[in-house]
């Protein structure tokens, strides 16, 4: 068994639409390490939220994975290539909301309003294990009150609509770990929310986390949230990976001027009185949109870059 | 539909000309768009365009099956100039069928913008010039009713009178609809609740029996013109309050607008508000809508007249010549005097189609408009 | 088609024309109103010559121009019934029959029992339940006895004497006597909540009881037309008393009648009557009948009617009558089905609503073996008479039909060949409205008269008085300027009237009147022509036989209804002696009084010779327009049903089928009946 | 749940009041009244009526009093039940309406499943494959059905049902069955003739049914909460049904209320074609016939009947949407 619960290799997601082909995802590699939690960090539209849907194989058409793979190796089966698997695949059964599961970004929609929210974390039990009903709503009781939902009993049999923005998504995200899934994908999750309340459920995944010591895949443009929370990070830009690193290296040291603009553009690190800035003023656009393909450094992290700016960071 | 025409001269798109590019796209709303302004031009000049006038009647020919164009006679040599075949009628003792025979001897050629039998344009402008006629014989091309009159002819003039019971109908719908649902939406309060209380009882009442109860209550001794303006008002008069909802809704919606409410602080009067800032600012919508509402009326008045208490003769609508086609023996023996059903299931599928294109053109998050 | 058309009508002109010049002065109903004797001798008479094969279809047993022989002068000892009875607790049959059980010819075989018959429920209008004390022969011009056994009319005309056949028996067994009789005649027709006006043919009358079996008719003034009437009508002039008088207020106190009437959902005893009486309620099926069928189940929806145990007919080998067991009506309200019914073989005997149009439909239907489709003649005068509104509150328009110019402008704007040629296949006649061919009061050229098609005669008529087209639209206005519309309203019943009128209207217009068409119903037609409110109308010719012709339903003005709404101020005149209404033309109070003198007068030569007179004046003076008549009218029969004449005389005049005797028809073998129980 | 329902009932009280003001105008509109198919009746048979005997038939129903009191007295009396009387059919009006208004309900509650049955896997199919054939020909198919008047597509069935399927012409039994009491064959019988009307009838609300669900799904499939679902493991079939139909459904539950006078409306012109025993062509005769009590009452029980049916669609929502319920 490798140290990587998951390993993506190269994968690549084309969109076709009217006006052409978009690329939204190109070569992008790297691990999930088990029972860490990898960030993904990167403005909209870098592809974040694709790979996410990549992971769990819910990419909708016009979406469509051309090539790469993506070797997943749970503790519970065998290791496989998640590209791999026809789309009748039973594996592909176990694999959403069993082995992965993921939480999503709006709690407001992500639960279907004419369902009780124990109807809808139950069947997630009743879709993967061979549980009674009752035994599916026990357990989904249980959940409820290990994500800090008051009065279980009867709110289990309410519905979404009666609960607050922040109770709905400890819902879902009991919902996607009441399986305890190895790989948990949290797609934005806090973006929604308020402060305050984001700041709770942060706590709470990487507490349940801890608790039950998953892998976490947190995608995320808030790069406050990644430093409270990530064991690792990745950025993204435009479908590529750009940096991969420890989050004290990428925060602390970043190599690429993408990362560098991105961190410099958040609000409160700037002094008082000078200008905000913004990514392009850092890093031109241009540079940005050359390709360069990923290379390991000597301390373990990759980066994006081209070979003079390699170089120059070998000398240093 | 000339609001859909683009201005050329404006740089920025406005929201008609963007209305007008999403319409284009939809190609079977512009097929049907266009089916429509033709078949309205034939029924506008129905005269000029049939080889008869809707009384004519030709002896020879009772229930007289489609005639076909013909360009290759019977020795096989072609002609430019297409003809038909003149009918040999024999009653048949035994079936007591009338058989038609096309009798190879009598070939009348066809031709074009030809003089024929005389008219008078819209009761105006003298003519006897037609689209196609024939200098002998006779051409019928859809075949015959049981007095010998052409199906044909008696379509477009039937198409005139159907088609533009539904303009009208939907005008009046439109003025009742426009007006009643504005000034709930606008004034709000009890008159609004009144309003949604009659439109609830309106559009809870099944309509055809009402339209049935009504049209039988038209004074017999009323001129067809009369009938056909009663039927009208008793059409529309279903008709306005699903209008009148939608209207409604807008209107709450519009009157929160910044627009409107500056205009209410600048003093201007409720109609001035209503009908200067409010109307245009939907107007779109309700052609959406009105053109969805056409086929309702289209069918309604076939429906009555089917069941004779519409129009009737001598007035020709596309209704009074079903109401000649409803029974078993049409189907059996002269099928071809359902052709008015066509051109009813046509005309109503073509307004269908552009009303459902218009809205996705006006507005493209409705429902139902994904076509 | 001239051949074909030629071949068709020979039965009919053959038919007509010798019957006027061979039988008139013979048999006619004069004779058998004088003197009952002569017809029942006479008729016998002359079936038995060759001359009467040749005028009346030769399929036609000449037993059906006689009066009724009974099984003691046949000579029948033994009698049978049905095997449906056999099961049933019920006296023997030789009981339930009368004493000398009346013996009916049928077409050609002696039938067999069973079957149920489909019919639409307007169809047992046509196939009767019609037992009245007389009955009509075959030719439509004699008064034959039926459940009477003889009659006799004072030489004065003022009394009739009636004598009943000898143990009748109602369904139930009760036996049917005098009472029966007197019951309509004195407490329905003579009560005044019932009848608040007497009918013409009762005024002045009351009926009185000799004997069970003898009973009188007696009239203050001559009413000779009592025999006509009876012969046709006689199946409403009799009721079972031991049922209706329980809810009359002569044998039962009022409080309890009311609360009973009350109690069965009527407003009056009136309305319970009539509605039982003609068979609208569920209720109808309790009173029993003379007919061959009894209703045994009523429904608005059907009814359902099986043989009567008590009937008193029988077939020449002595078995009783009918031969089929049981009859269900349906309701089928939408017109337009019967005749896909009726096509498809779905009913077993449908006439009254289907139209000369529907014959291609018919007999291609004809050609699934299911059924057969027979072309009988209708005897309606013309298929559509137009009538004027002579009293209407328009008086420019009444003082334009009063010119006789107008009258015949529009009848010659008629083209009626083409609308022979239209609507019958060229199998009418084109006709004005006048007595039927088989009349003694029938001349020729009373129909003919104004028939020619002459478009330009109509203009120039119209020209001439004053109608001209001023505002160019191609329709005449009056000659002030003012336009010139008449609004025709008519019912759809029966003959082909909506593509007549039709027809009628566009040639009307190519004349340039303007005329519109609406059709209505019975209720609306019935109270706009009571009020006379209609400007115009059509209705049916028939009532042109020798047995009706003297109803005076077209002749002169006094009569008016639904269906003739003529002159309902000049009727209404004449009925109260001028107390209300307006006094008629001098021209019109003489074809009144013909009327009243031909009604009352017992002297046979000055009967036709004043009939003929009314009906000159009709052909000079057009009161009526005629359009085609005579023509054929299609009856489908189911080809397992036995008994039906291949050719017929079809309507109210001579109660459509019943001189062919119904109760004769039978169905061949192979029908399965699960309807008698 | 228990006050929404007696609030939509007793908001029921002033709409049917409203209706029964309608109908009892309309039903007064033609000219023309109860005495004078009375007169009718006794002239046909010869009989002259006096003006004072029209007068006391005018003043025995009541026809002599002032509208606002005959409208109390028809209204007063139906609510007792008493529907009054036809003089149609000599009948009191009780005794005529219930089974024609059962064949009406059956044959609109059947159209409305057929409607259904059709118009929802017809919807979901074209809804996951739009833009597809078939969401094409379906589409066609529909459209023209919406398009083509009732009577029209009535007398078409008629004809194609006997030529080629052997379906006897009008009514609702075969002639074998048409007089029997019900038994198993009686209603196979039955069934075999209620396709016609009820595809007839239910076809034109196909159509609009069909595009409301293929517009509404298509709007629901991208939602999150189906993206949420699918990622929790729910099999496909299931997922759609569960999740976006549900939802999807819900807007047209509310138009089940809206569909019925339209079901309605093309049952009365079905079966005037077709000669079926309902209320269509009885209406349509009392009309003409000016039988104002069974006109009334057909006309005021078929409001009444949509009325319910609108009550009963908005409950029949509220227990299938909760945040309606909670509202």
């Amino acid at each position: 068994m490798t140290d990587n619960v998951l390993e993506i290799r190269d994968l690549a997601v084309e969109f076709k639409t009217d006006t052409g082909i978009t690329h939204a995802l190109r070569d992008v590699s790297f691990d999930v390490p088990r029972g860490k939690v990898t960030a993904v960090v990167g403005e909209s539209g870098s592809g974040k939220s694709v790979t996410a849907n990549c992971i769990m194989r819910i990419i909708q058409p016009p979406g469509k994975i051309v090539s790469g793979d993506m070797m997943f190796s749970p503790t519970r089966t065998d290791p496989y290539d998640i590209v791999s698997l026809d789309n009748k695949d039973p594996r592909l059964v176990d694999l959403r909301g069993d082995l992965i599961s993921m939480v999503f970004q709006e709690p407001m929609t992500a639960l279907s309003p004419v369902y009780t929210v124990g109807n809808q974390v139950a069947e997630a039990i009743l879709c993967h294990r061979d549980v009674t009903e009752e035994e599916a709503w026990e357990e989904a009781a249980d959940m409820l009150t290990r994500v800090g939902i008051d009065d279980v009993p009867r709110r289990i049999h309410q519905y979404p609509f009666e609960f607050s923005g922040g109770m709905r998504q400890r819902v879902v995200i009991a919902m996607a770990l009441v399986c305890n899934p190895e790989v948990l994908i949290c797609d934005e999750p806090t973006t929604a929310l308020d402060v305050t309340i984001q700041a709770e459920i942060l706590t709470l995944i990487r507490d349940l986390q801890q608790e039950l010591s998953n892998s976490v895949l947190f995608i995320t443009h808030d790069l406050g949230v990644v430093a409270q929370l990530a064991d690792q990070v990745v950025v993204m830009y435009q479908g590529r990976v750009l940096e991969i690193g420890t989050v004290r290296q990428v925060l602390k040291e970043p190599l690429h001027p993408y990362t560098r603009g991105l961190l410099a553009a958040i609000p409160g690190i700037v002094p008082k009185g000078q200008r905000l800035e913004t990514i392009a003023s850092v890093v031109g656009d241009s540079d940005i949109e050359t390709a360069y393909p990923l290379t390991r450094l000597k301390d373990g992290r990759e980066v994006s870059l081209s070979p003079e700016a390699l170089r120059e960071i070998d000398n240093e | 539909m000339s609001e859909l025409t683009i201005d050329t001269q404006i740089e920025a798109i406005s929201p008609r000309q963007l209305a007008w590019i999403r319409f284009k796209r939809h190609r079977l709303a512009m097929v049907s768009g266009c089916f429509l302004i033709l078949i309205y031009l034939v029924a506008g000049l129905c005269e000029f365009v049939t080889p008869y006038g809707t009384e004519t009647r030709n002896v020879q020919a009772i229930n007289a099956p489609p005639m076909s164009i013909h360009f290759v006679d019977n020795d096989g040599s072609f002609h430019l100039r297409p003809f038909v075949y003149g009918y040999d009628m024999h009653i048949n003792d035994d079936t007591w069928m009338r058989e038609y025979t096309e009798n190879p001897e009598k070939r009348y050629p066809i031709y074009f913008l030809a003089r024929g039998e005389s008219y008078e344009l819209w009761n105006l402008i003298e003519s006897d010039l037609h689209l196609f006629t024939t200098r002998d014989g006779y051409i019928h091309l859809f075949g015959t009713d049981q007095l010998g009159r052409d199906v044909f002819s008696r379509v477009f003039y039937g198409a005139r009178v159907s088609l533009s019971i539904g303009i009208v109908g939907v005008m009046l719908t439109l003025f009742f609809g426009v007006l009643i649902g504005g000034l709930a939406g606008y004034l709000g309060g009890l008159v609004d609740r009144a309003v949604q209380r009659v439109i609830e009882v309106l559009q809870s009442m099944p309509t055809l029996p009402l339209w049935m109860a009504l049209s039988a209550a038209l004074p017999v001794y009323w001129s067809p013109i009369a009938v056909y303006f009663g039927i009208t008002i008793i059409l529309s008069l279903f008709g306005w309050p699903a209008l009148a909802r939608q209207v409604r809704g807008r209107f709450l919606a519009l009157r929160e607008e910044d627009f409107v409410v500056s205009a209410r602080l600048l003093g201007a009067g409720k109609m001035r508000i209503i009908f200067k800032h409010m109307l245009p600012s939907f107007t779109s919508h309700v052609i959406a809508t009105a053109t969805l509402a056409v086929p309702g009326m289209i069918l309604g008045e076939t429906a009555l007249s089917f069941l004779g208490i519409g129009l009737r003769p001598p007035v020709v609508s596309w209704g009074v010549l079903m109401q000649q086609a409803q029974n078993y023996q049409v189907i059996v023996m002269t099928p071809w005097l359902l052709i008015p059903g066509l051109f009813v299931v046509l005309t109503v599928m073509a307004f269908n189609l552009l009303g459902d294109g218009l809205r996705d053109a006006v507005d493209p998050y409705s429902t139902g408009g994904q076509n | 088609m001239k051949i074909s058309l030629a071949k068709f009508s020979i039965w009919r002109t053959l038919c007509w024309a010798s019957l006027v010049v061979g039988l008139a002065g013979h048999v006619v109903a004069d004779d058998v109103v004088a003197d009952s004797s002569v017809a029942r001798d006479g008729g016998g008479e002359n079936t038995a010559d060759g001359a009467n094969d040749a005028v009346w279809p030769r399929q036609w047993p000449r037993a059906w121009f006689e009066p009724v022989k009974t099984a003691s002068q046949l000579g029948i000892k033994e009698f049978s019934q049905s095997p449906r009875l056999d099961s049933k607790d019920l006296p023997p049959v030789e009981q339930r029959l009368p004493t000398d059980p009346v013996v009916v010819t049928p077409l050609a075989d002696i039938g067999r029992y069973g079957g149920t018959m489909r019919i639409d429920r307007n169809e047992w209008l046509t196939f009767p339940n019609v037992e009245g004390s007389l009955t009509i022969s075959a030719d439509m011009r004699t008064v034959l006895p039926n459940l009477a056994e003889s009659w006799e009319l004072s030489p004065d005309g003022r009394r009739l004497t009636m004598t009943l056949r000898e143990g009748l028996k109602w369904s139930n067994g009760v036996p049917h006597t005098s009472d029966d009789y007197l019951f309509v005649f004195n407490d329905l027709w003579h009560n005044e909540e019932y009848e608040p006006v007497t009918r013409r043919i009762a005024q002045g009358g009351r009926a009185v009881k000799v004997s069970d079996r003898v009973f009188y008719y007696e009239f203050e003034d001559p009413n000779p037309q009592i025999v006509n009437y009876i012969a046709h009508y006689g199946n409403f002039m009799v009721l079972p008393k031991h049922y209706y008088q329980n809810f009359h207020p002569a044998y039962v106190d009022r409080e309890t009648l009311n609360s009973k009437i009350a109690d069965m959902g009527f407003i009056s005893w009136v309305m319970f009557i009539e509605a039982c009486r003609l068979q609208r309620i569920d209720e109808s099926a309790e009173p029993p009948t003379l007919d061959a069928f009894q209703i045994v189940e009523y429904t608005p929806k059907r009814t359902r009617m099986v043989r009567n145990p008590y009937y008193f007919k029988i077939d020449p080998t002595g078995q009783q009558l009918p031969y089929i067991d049981a009859v269900v009506s349906q309701d089928i309200e939408s017109k337009e089905v019967i005749a896909a019914m009726s096509a498809t073989g779905q009913l077993d005997f449908s006439s009254y609503e289907l139209k000369t149009q529907d014959i291609p439909l018919l007999k291609l239907g004809e050609q699934s073996g299911d059924i057969r489709v027979l072309i009988w003649n209708r005897l309606h005068s013309v298929d559509v008479a137009i009538e004027f509104n002579y009293n209407h509150e328009d008086k420019k328009l009444t003082s334009l039909y009063w010119e006789r110019r107008f009258r015949i402008a529009l009848s010659v704007a008629l083209n009626r060949e083409e609308m022979n040629q239209i609507i019958y296949f060229g199998r009418g006649t084109p006709r004005q409205v006048t007595a039927h061919p088989s009349s003694s009061m029938f001349v020729p050229e009373y129909a003919t008269a104004y028939t020619e098609y002459d478009p330009d005669r109509a203009r120039s008529l119209l020209d001439e008085l004053g109608l001209k087209d001023v505002d160019g639209d191609g329709l005449r206005e009056y000659p002030d300027g003012e336009p010139l519309t008449i609004t025709l309203e008519f019912m759809d019943w029966e003959t082909p009237k909506a593509i007549t009128l039709e027809l009628l209207s566009v040639y009307w217009r190519e004349v340039g009147i303007d005329i519109r068409l609406k059709i209505v119903d019975m209720a609306l037609q019935t109270a706009r022509a009571h009020a006379g409110k209609m400007q115009m109308t059509g209705w049916h010719a028939d009532r042109v036989t020798d047995i009706f012709l003297p109803q005076m339903v077209w002749w002169a003005p006094v009569h008016s209804g639904f269906d003739n709404t003529m002159w309902n101020d000049w009727v209404r005149w004449h009925r109260t002696d001028g107390q209300i209404g307006t006094e008629p033309p001098a021209v019109i109070r003489e074809l009144q009084q013909w009327s009243d003198e031909l009604y009352a007068t017992v002297d046979p030569e000055r009967r036709i010779e004043l009939g003929k007179k009314l009906l000159e004046s009709n052909a000079r003076n057009l009161w009526t327009i005629g359009t085609v008549g005579l023509a054929p009218q299609p009856v489908v029969i189911s080809s397992k049903l036995r008994g039906v004449p291949d050719q017929g005389i079809w309507g109210w005049d001579n109660r459509w089928t019943l001189s062919y005797h119904p109760s004769t028809w039978y169905f061949e073998s192979g029908v399965a009946s699960n309807e008698y129980e | 749940m228990r006050s929404y329902v007696i609030k939509r009932l007793i908001g029921m009280v002033p709409t049917l009041l409203l209706i029964s003001m309608i109908v009892f105008v309309v039903i007064q509109l033609p000219p023309g009244d109860i005495v004078t198919s009375t007169l009718d009746r006794l002239q046909a048979q010869g009989v002259e009526i006096s003006a004072e005997q029209v007068q006391n038939l005018r003043a025995q129903y009541k026809l002599d009093k002032p509208m606002v009191l005959q409208y109390l007295y028809w209204i007063g009396n139906f609510v007792t039940g008493d529907m009054g009387y036809s003089y149609l059919y000599s009948r009191p009006v009780n005794e005529l309406v219930w089974e024609r208004l059962g064949y009406t309900l059956l044959i609109s509650i059947s159209a409305l499943l057929f409607t259904w049955a059709v118009a929802v896997p017809a919807g979901m199919f074209s809804a996951v494959r739009q833009y597809s054939v078939g969401d094409y020909v379906l589409t066609t198919v529909m459209l023209v059905g919406l398009a083509t008047p009732s009577f029209l597509l009535a007398l078409v069935a008629m004809y194609a049902g006997y030529e080629w399927f052997g379906i006897s012409i009008g009514g609702l039994f075969s002639p074998e069955y048409r007089d029997v009491p019900w038994s198993l064959a009686r209603v196979g019988d039955f069934l075999s003739h209620l396709w016609i009307p009820m595809i007839v009838v239910g076809l034109g609300g196909t159509a609009s049914t069909m595009r409301i669900l293929r517009a509404n799904l298509l709007d629901e499939l991208n939602k999150p909460y189906v993206v949420t679902a699918r990622a929790k493991g729910v099999p496909p079939i299931k997922l759609l049904i569960k999740y976006p139909l549900r939802i999807a459904i819900n807007p047209f539950i509310s138009t089940i209320g809206l569909l019925l006078p339209v079901l309605i409306s093309g049952e009365a012109i079905v079966s005037i074609v077709l000669n079926l025993p309902t209320t269509g062509p009885a209406l349509i005769q009392a009309i003409v016939n000016q039988d104002m009590y069974l006109a009334g009452s057909f006309l005021m029980l078929l409001a009444i009947l949509t009325v319910v049916g609108m009550l009963l669609s908005d409950l029949l929502l509220a227990w299938a949407d909760p945040r309606i319920r909670y509202e």
